[in-house]
């Protein structure tokens, strides 16, 4: 039983190490804020809950694994909200975001009408 | 930032959970790291994140400045009474040993009324510095 | 359509409606429980304190007026586990992707802005959607108002499966639940 | 094990770091703060584990949740020009803008 969990806690703790090396090299290649944030979130989520479910398989059961699967709340309900902040922000000072297409003037269904300025859909704008 | 719903669902999730993690810090100062301190800048973290996602008029309705000025020095005479405290009895500044008949409890007590004066004064200094800063320029 | 979102008046303490003091009493044993998890010393004394702590943080709560139904959506509370496992899937599913975009040394990224709608009745429901987008690696909410959603994917085809509307469903489903 | 955990993270803490001192905006370098917090949350858990002392996690949470408040107010200072900024302030014509 000690040897299964210690592995599946290995295997896990190397999955994460992966993904958070990984993450990492995006933050550094990606070309702008926005893609770069994508990289971040694979930390956030992928990496870092991960490793710390490998932790947890080490704690065992215990108040220890409580406290750790704390943490993986913690970047699960507000990692995103600290997310949306920044893209939001980002927008709103408008640094112009590498698009390879941008559909926000696509007709969403129900509506009547699409945002003036925008582009039909399908139609890539590089 | 108050009219995205994003934050503020988020923000209404976490708030009452930062305050009791504030009061727990506070509580097992001696089981492991935490105390006064901590705490108060905890609670004070909380007060402050509410002001940045609902505005901080409300803010000052849960926190007062009043109530906020009147904290720096309480803290401080409650720190203080309680060493006046001890002395009254007998023993020495922050001599605990009068406070209970068992040497071991008296200190538990002591330890956690001192303690309570620190989170006191470090949230209200916290919470008082933040208002002063975003009253910078208006009246 | 702007969501615009007014404080709710302050109310006084005794004509709290029933729904209120249910919302409450389910945050005070939430609060109660995470101060088990984390206290670990179970001696009579830290008990009693950690009951008057959770009076107080109640207390301190429904003075800031967020005890209602998006700051605790008690209903989505007994469908939650089944949605967040699905989540967990899809989040792990997507992470691969990015991981091989971010490792391929062409990086072939087609970032692309897409809106979609959101077709959730309840504001805690659309707050999951926006957030399930956010949580998942190569999507990211960056704008709501209304129920359209302003959405950032790193390649066209992270965009193409948000307007086919699969969480979208999914999240409904987990609204519908509760 | 934990070495290898922590030897992942401190490289992820270096590459976060190298974009936060590069990164050309002001949003380059929020992000790259906000997962260095995640990071840092991480080592202290691995170091915990590493040197046996796994009360660190305590630390670890309250690093969390202050980041989290850091980097809101960071970004509703350069949101709004000020931290005090309030819907029903700017309807009346007080505030910044």
């Amino acid at each position: 039983m000690e040897v299964i969990a210690d592995a599946i806690s290995w295997i896990l703790i190397a999955l994460g190490s992966f993904f958070l090396v990984s993450g990492a090299i995006g933050l550094i290649r990606m070309p702008d804020v926005y893609t770069r944030m994508h990289a971040a979130s694979v930390i956030d989520t992928l990496g870092a809950m991960l490793l710390i479910l490998g932790f947890v398989f080490q704690a065992g059961f215990s108040l220890l694994a409580l406290k750790l699967l704390f943490v993986i709340a913690l970047l699960f309900f507000f990692g995103p909200v600290a997310s949306h902040a920044m893209a939001q922000a980002a927008l709103h000072a408008e640094i112009e975001p590498l698009l390879a297409e941008d559909r926000r003037g696509r007709k969403v269904p129900g509506d009547d009408e699409p945002e003036p300025g925008g582009q039909p859909e399908g139609v890539p704008s590089t | 930032m108050r009219l995205d719903l994003i934050l503020r669902v988020g923000a209404k999730l976490v708030l009452p959970f930062i305050l009791l993690f504030a009061l727990y810090v506070q509580f097992h100062g001696d089981y492991g790291p935490g105390g006064g301190f901590q705490a108060g800048v905890i609670a004070a973290g909380m007060v402050i994140l509410y002001s940045i996602i609902f505005g901080v008029h409300a803010a000052k309705r849960i926190a007062p400045p009043i109530m906020v000025e009147m904290m720096v020095p309480m803290g401080v005479v409650i720190f203080t009474g309680t060493g006046v405290a001890s002395l009254l009895m007998g023993n020495n500044f922050l001599d605990y040993t009068g406070f209970a008949h068992e040497y071991l409890h008296a200190h538990e007590w002591g330890i956690l009324i001192v303690e309570f004066g620190v989170l006191v004064t470090v949230c209200g200094t916290m919470v008082a510095m933040f208002y002063a800063f975003v009253q910078r320029g208006r009246s | 359509m702007a969501l615009v979102y007014d404080m709710p008046r302050r109310k006084r303490f005794d004509n709290k409606t029933r729904e209120q003091q249910m919302r409450s009493l389910v945050l005070a044993v939430a609060l109660f429980l995470f101060w088990l998890a984390l206290s670990g010393h179970y001696t009579p004394f830290l008990l009693t304190i950690g009951v008057l702590c959770v009076a107080l943080t109640v207390f301190v709560a429904s003075r800031m007026l967020i005890v209602d139904d998006e700051g605790q959506p008690m209903e989505l509370l007994l469908a939650a586990p089944a949605y967040w496992a699905w989540l967990y899937v899809e989040i792990a599913k997507s992470a691969v992707t990015v991981t091989r975009i971010i490792l391929d040394p062409r990086l072939p990224i087609s970032p692309t802005f897409t809106r979609v709608r959101a077709s959730q009745k309840t504001t805690a429901g659309l707050a999951t959607y926006a957030n399930s987008i956010t949580l998942t690696p190569g999507t990211i909410t960056t704008g709501v108002s209304g129920d359209i959603l302003t959405v950032h994917a790193i390649i066209r085809e992270g965009a193409d499966d948000l307007e086919a509307g699969g969480m979208d469903r999914r999240v409904r489903q987990f609204e519908g639940d509760a | 094990m934990f070495v290898l955990a922590t030897a992942a993270v401190l490289l992820a803490l270096l590459l976060a770091v190298i974009r936060a001192i590069r990164g050309p905006t002001v949003f380059d370098r929020v992000l790259a703060g906000n997962t260095v917090g995640t990071l840092a949350i991480l080592l202290l858990a691995s170091i915990g584990f590493l040197t046996g002392r796994p009360e660190f996690l305590d630390i670890g949470l309250t690093y969390g949740l202050l980041n989290l408040i850091g980097t809101f107010a960071v970004l509703k200072f350069f949101r709004h020009g000020d931290l005090a900024y309030d819907v029903d302030e700017n309807k009346e014509g007080k505030a910044w803008k």
